[in-house]
């Protein structure tokens, strides 16, 4: 690759590394190295130094600042990842929990020297308790899938506790990839469950598998066509006749904060995604945090430990004979948790309500705008997000995928495509309420008028992106002949 | 509210496009016995000055590692976090941006992946590693899981200088399905050879080893290499990276996945979490790995570019076939850790590797002198942590230093009720020899 | 070095293409005689753990108001920081950048500045406000210059009210010239307009007067713009722009040129320094404006863009001739305050105003019910800060409050012989009724 | 203005304000607003709210953050600009200076309670005086133009109290603009005095000036031009001979770190640039600081208060009688200065030996690379900086400002352009130490196409810059119909 100065990004770290750069400062030892190392076995040694980069501070940062650049986030662009619940992530969250006080504290500081972060974290899961109606619940789950399962192994106590053996999860078709993924998991098979044209379940074919072989029904609620379930009372009543637990899949509370609760619509566990809901930061992939919420009767399930309250002391209760064990080594991922405190105690109760009033509000707003323009999945109104089909555009040949790239041109990020997989050429769209509606008229106006290139010329459509980094990327390749790690012979001369 | 935009004259606006009279219009799928009839029951919403007073007052009740001097370790640990880090992770297009699956708008997250997978598998010594895991003891989980996928097996040996807390994530993972665990004695700190050979056979999948292991002892890695390949079992081998400047890469010595906690390397300690799961394999294993993966390619232009490949292993594809139920990780503390390591570099992890070896021992050679107190397996050699017998009930010794801002150690009663009277200290490069010196006086008068 | 990216090969190599052996025979221009014969007699590097010890403890020593109640005032006010500031004005892209003297790769800080100069021009209500100067004391001396060049007169009345440590600063700007100051004295704490008639007159330049003052008093602005108007003179007002969302803007008061300490505007206190200065005058000045402006324009395509302007003024190009000496100002803590102004906003900063207004009163009220303890100056409005005559020592009552956490106010001795057994205490919007409260109970002990 | 997702951030602040919307959050009121109110008179109060724009956080955060991509900064670009020194600011520097104790300290805290700072502050003074030569140093003076001020003040102090009288400061043709108008404001007439062709002084026309009219003379070590002034000891000892105290601008020390020192080449004042040599951040233009250090004989007329040490306590020492005054309200800009003592004492006297030796080593480099393709102001070796002359290119037609706009398409920030004066055409290149060969490879071979485009198509370079947010921008017209603020009418439809 010849130099360019304004592809400088283009490096990878190791094509800028020269032996000998440093970009660290370590202290001279004060204690003797040589006596220590003469203590380690010499086959426990390492013998060829990992190749590790070698560069400057300046390299570091001025090479992590470009890459940087490169992404799209919600800082700089409208991110209506429909699913994702993209929403602003409040800078004073990012100040607390850098504070020394939680960001360098140590998991196993004796409980007496960390009363503040327990009484947090008690506080915390009491908060959650009472927004999804639920009696008790675990922090502990790193994210949402983590928290599927922590459910489902709970579900899977609870039955055996009862002396029963149940080998099925029913799942409907709409679901998102993690349940059923989930569910085997939990050791059980995966049955899917058809859902009609609005994404909700087909009850008769609900009835045709429930029995007494089936441990559980795991849905999203709302789905994720966007809808609320309308009979789901109903359903968590027919499950529990046959003695089916009813899991929530919580990926889109966002929708119903204050508004209607899982505990109340019957559910016996429900997982939260702070990352979705509760603002925090995506950071790319992760972390998260997805803590779990269960109903009394499966309360002895719960993971260890579960931080308690005795007298005016917090702790960590150990002692729980029937829990399903543990999840991840420490409590949970603390650093998001705190994050979530700070916002629903900015939000207050209220506040709460109105995200979830302002999300159903600018996702039925972007639906409307654009119903004349795409196909709608399902009928609205609409709860926090929509789903479109790009069915008529494709009759033009331009795709789903097609249109996310467009958009990318036009400065905004795309919705999910393809998901739910019972929607052809999906597009859903979560706008969160965050977003002003000047740049939910933008983003339509965006949308629209792509719908009318896909009528007039297909091929600049077929061309996008342009304006960004790179072009369409070639995905055969890169799944075919795998190239997952850097090696020297690729350094550009 | 600053986090919500719309205006009353908005939602206006917004309401009379919609064709409804107001949101509630917009609930109406919602049937009555669904809703909420009362307002939900929590604090009252606190202005940003109001919260921060609260936060730092939770805050302010922590004994933290900057006020404390930290001796603790059992699978997290104080290692110097350089200050570019930090700024550069807390840049939006960094921290606010999604999981990388439109590639062309997440070039800046997907190169700073495939950095990572190189730098994993390089300190390693294996071929591939993944995006990232959720923290070390998850990582061992999936790894227990995918032997068995491998090999068709269902049986698991752990060898007893696991960290509980591992084993107690594996047991979790695997309680839903048929996988077995097998527990292998570690009597004098470090795998029992014989034991191992006893217990490790044609049902097992994985044997599974950490060195350092959770009493700071270092396993004979090879050695256990050869027990597990001899039952055609696979080696799993826990590691802490932030040792592999000093320590031999595990995947030199015989493993066949390597899993690790990558806290040290950068990622705050947080209470515990969140954490970095390390993930790397050997080649073959590359279409069974979990979690995400980032591929290099090409672009329309022929222009190098990098997305998220082979996801046919995962959820979102394979459903309930897919290798893992993973979705979300822990990108953000990958970008830490590689940023940790583009800083130390090929010469500063090995320097961080050999001050924390080297402060560890002049500790235990220190504390050691104290009367009554004995290293809880003076055979085994040690890197970092070590486990020490003291005359004094642990619980009360620690208790005791804390009111002299020093975290002393990590009792290990909770742990193994056999280690009662045994003290796990941890000595990274940040403690200073006189931090070390102090230690020893105040322990020196806590145990007489 | 980690600052240091040459190599001892890089060096190799570049001296080999320069053509030389060492940096030395590239010193050769270099006398012997001017040369350093020794190394630097200064402590030794300092290792980033080493140094971060080092700078904690220092810090630790300093009595700061997130650990102390903060009641000091005098020009410098704790008022609350909206979080994203700090993390906006920490992008690498704004901090690390210099002047835009290429505004086309530097569209980011000119945009910035511009939004600046339109809230320091609607607050202040003035036409135009520069691109920042130092401080509020040295825009002061700016202004007192600028005045005697657009008047011609050499004479600058200053209001008794007026903080001493700014009149300090016009003294000294104004001391090679031939500025001459005359003082108008403000015996019931704000200025006396019969002095200030007789003060002003043909050879007055400018009235300087400031609002609220040094005793937190409020000026009758209007009334000393006609005194100075009459004289043929500028009336210059010193103002807190924090507090416009609930005082009047000078300029809607007749004021010429305003100036005043922007470190309210969402700037840390930082023991005095980095600041603000605003500034800001009327149209018909601008040519004569001190400091940067940034003006739009369009570029070759006719899209707008921004730009430095009207730059004969600046040293750069008019050097001696220049209206002042500044270079290098504080663009980035225009950008706090541009940040600062966006948050709060049009209603915010009237909350602002009207809470360190309210609680300021609150404390009056309440602390003045001490026996012994009441207002210097009772006649005189004031608005956020206030003085106060002790019964005792004012310093003495101010160190035994430090022990109690609370930082009570600034005693006026060291400003005015006159004032010694005054104590200046401010309020802002983030003292809590409890923390005054609180106050008001120590001080009644202190002086009891 | 159409609007264009991907030109969002052509949008200010003011045109995405919405009545009504807010950004902030503050407490409600817990004492009495309308009593208090009542006390301020009616005609003190604003009558018309300010029109401060009315927008939500994720409006601040994304405009803001959008702006901020708009610029190049050394994160992101090498920044080659002559005079300006803009090395790398450290990551650390900005922690420490955000440590509470330091950013939260109100100047006027008792100093028996900011014992710290004091110390910090003192220490500080010490090792800048060590660095220079000089004998004591304020730390007042909020960037180098007020350093310059204070040093004349000082000047000026010292001769009257001699009871001299004298009117005049020379300075050389090639000086920094702040030069002669610091001295005009301390109320000298500025003389200038010629340069040869190097830069140096012309000894014969400084002679023919210096007379007992002269207070000062001023002069930049090294020179505008790179060069180290080889009579400089010369200089300042003729100077002496006459009663002529003599200044060092001291904005190029970065040069002359432990090789060679203001004081000891006989200067009687020179200020520092923390924000050069001391890698405090230059933040778009400020802030900066710029102590000013002196020899004994000028050390009572320092700024007030200097930060004394008295027994094991810091003080602030107020009772200086012959003091000039002060520059700023307070004490120095101390986030800048806490910012330069971390460096200082990360560096160390051989670090900062070292920073000296690279800085010149990097731009002899680059001078060696480009003498083939540009003309040299002046023959080498420089120091830390060199100057080329677009002399040649002119001819093609192609000026020093095409070339430094065809460079920022090439992904480099511009050399300072026509400084010094004296030189036609001039482009002032100031490396830096920082920056590693291979980005000085780059940066040169950027140069080299650009000498060679000159004389294959200087049209290209016209058109440049083309990747730029804007293209090259109307002057004129801004200079012509100035436009200092927005107004409503300007909001794009
Ligand atoms: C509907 C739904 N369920 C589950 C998940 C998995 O949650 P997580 O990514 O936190 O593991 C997601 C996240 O994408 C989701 O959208
Ligand atoms: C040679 C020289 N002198 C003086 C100055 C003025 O310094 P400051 O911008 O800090 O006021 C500069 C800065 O540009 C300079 O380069």
């Amino acid at each position: 690759m010849p130099y360019d100065g304004a592809r400088q990004y283009d490096r990878l770290i190791f094509e800028l590394s020269s032996p000998g750069r440093i970009a660290y400062s370590l202290p001279e030892p004060d204690v003797d190295v040589e006596g220590a190392r003469a203590r380690i076995p010499a086959g426990y040694r390492r013998r060829q130094p990992a190749e590790l980069p070698e560069v400057s501070e300046l390299d570091v940062v001025r090479h992590y600042s470009r890459l940087s650049q490169l992404n799209y986030g919600v800082d700089t662009h409208f991110y209506p990842l429909g699913s994702c619940t993209m929403k602003y992530n409040p800078r004073l969250n990012e100040d607390m929990a850098r504070l020394p006080g939680f960001a360098r504290l140590h998991p196993l500081t004796p409980e007496g020297s960390a009363q503040g972060v327990l009484a947090l974290m008690h506080e915390l899961a009491a908060m959650l308790a009472e927004i999804a109606g639920m009696d008790a619940v675990s922090l502990q789950p790193a994210a949402g899938a983590q928290g599927e399962l922590a459910g489902i192994l709970m579900i899977r106590a609870w039955h055996q506790a009862n002396g029963q053996r149940r080998t099925k999860v029913l799942v409907p078709d709409s679901a998102h990839g993690t349940n059923p993924a989930s569910t085997t998991l939990a050791g059980y098979e995966t049955i899917e469950v058809k859902s009609n044209a609005s994404g909700e379940v087909d009850l008769d074919d609900l009835e045709r598998h429930l029995g007494p072989d089936v441990a559980a029904f795991m849905i999203t609620v709302p789905n994720t066509l966007g809808n609320f379930e309308p009979r789901i009372v109903e359903i968590t009543e027919r499950c529990h006749a046959h003695g089916v637990q009813v899991y929530m899949d919580g990926a889109n509370l966002n929708a119903i904060l204050g508004i209607s609760r899982p505990g109340d619509l019957g559910f016996d566990v429900c997982h939260f995604n702070l990352h979705k809901t509760f603002t925090t930061p995506h950071g790319g992939g992760g972390p998260g945090a997805g803590p779990v919420g269960v109903k009394a009767h499966l309360e002895p399930f719960l993971p260890v430990p579960v931080v308690v309250k005795q007298g005016e002391r917090y702790a960590l209760d150990w002692k729980r004979p029937r829990s399903i064990g543990k999840l991840q080594a420490f409590w949970g991922n603390v650093g998001m948790l705190v994050r979530a405190y700070a916002y629903i105690r900015t939000m207050g109760p209220d506040g709460l309500r109105a995200v979830s009033d302002n999300a159903v509000l600018n996702a039925n707003y972007v639906m409307k705008r654009l119903e004349g323009h795409y196909d709608v999945a399902a009928p609205g109104p609409c709860m926090h997000e929509c789903v479109l089909s790009a069915r008529r555009q494709k009759k033009r040949g331009v795709s789903a995928m097609d249109i996310a790239k467009r958009l990318l041109d036009l400065g905004f990020y795309a919705p999910s495509t393809y998901f739910p997989l019972i929607v052809e050429e999906a597009l859903m769209i979560e706008p969160t309420e965050t977003e002003s509606r000047e740049t939910l008229d933008a983003f339509c106006e965006a949308m629209i008028r792509i719908a009318r290139e896909a009528e007039t010329d297909p091929a600049a459509i077929h061309a996008a992106p342009r304006t960004t980094p790179v072009r369409r990327l070639d995905q055969a390749k890169a799944a075919r002949e795998p190239d997952l790690r850097w090696r020297p012979r690729q350094k550009p001369s | 509210m600053r986090y919500l935009p719309n205006t009353a004259q908005d939602q206006r606006a917004m309401l009379a496009a919609i064709g409804v009279g107001s949101v509630e219009d917009l609930l109406v799928k919602i049937p009555a016995k669904a809703r909420l009839s009362r307002p939900l029951q929590l604090p009252p919403a606190l202005a940003e000055t109001d919260l921060v007073r609260a936060l730092r007052a939770l805050a302010a009740a922590n004994a933290h590692a900057d006020d404390y001097v930290c001796f603790l370790g059992g699978g997290a640990y104080d290692h110097y976090i350089p200050s570019p880090i930090n700024h550069l992770i807390s840049r939006g297009e960094f921290f606010t941006a999604y999981t990388p699956y439109q590639p062309e708008a997440s070039q800046g997250t997907l190169r700073t992946i495939y950095e990572y997978q190189t730098m994993i598998a390089e300190l390693t010594g294996m071929d591939v590693a993944n995006a990232s895991l959720y923290d070390g003891a998850s990582s061992l989980a999936e790894a227990a899981l995918m032997a068995m996928a491998v090999t068709g097996r269902a049986e698991v040996a752990l060898a007893g200088g696991l960290n509980p807390l591992y084993r107690r994530v594996v047991a979790t993972y695997g309680s839903g399905i048929t996988m077995r665990l097998r527990d292998v004695p570690a009597p004098a700190g470090v795998l029992d050879a014989d034991a191992a050979r006893r217990a490790v056979g044609g049902k097992t999948a994985a044997l599974v080893v950490q060195s350092p292991n959770f009493y700071g002892c270092l396993e004979d890695i090879a050695g256990a290499a050869e027990i597990a390949h001899a039952a055609g079992a696979l080696l799993v081998v826990v590691t802490d990276p932030v040792n592999l400047g000093v320590l031999e890469a595990p995947g030199r010595l015989g493993a066949d996945i390597v899993v690790g906690e990558g806290q040290g390397l950068g990622v705050p300690l947080s209470f515990g979490g969140p954490y970095l799961g390390v993930f790397a394999a050997r080649q073959d294993f590359v279409r069974r790995l979990p979690g995400r993966l980032v591929g290099a390619t090409v672009d329309l232009d022929g222009a190098r570019g990098f997305v998220l490949t082979l996801q046919t292993r995962e959820q979102h594809i394979r459903r309930a076939r897919a290798t893992s139920n993973i979705c979300t990780n822990v990108a953000l503390c990958a970008l830490m850790a590689t940023i940790y390591l583009a800083v130390l570099g090929k010469q500063g992890l090995t320097r961080v590797g050999e001050l924390s070896m080297a402060k560890a021992h002049y500790a235990a050679e220190r504390l050691t002198r104290i009367p009554g107190v004995s290293l809880r397996f003076p055979a085994a050699p040690f890197f970092k942590e070590f486990t020490l017998r003291l005359p004094r009930p642990p619980e009360r010794v620690v208790a005791r230093l804390a009111r002299q801002r020093i975290l002393a150690g990590v009792p290990l009663k909770a742990f193994d009720r056999r280690l009662r009277d045994c003290l796990l200290v941890a000595v990274t490069e940040k403690r200073t020899r006189e931090e070390i010196d102090r230690l020893a006086a105040a322990l020196e008068t806590a145990v007489a």
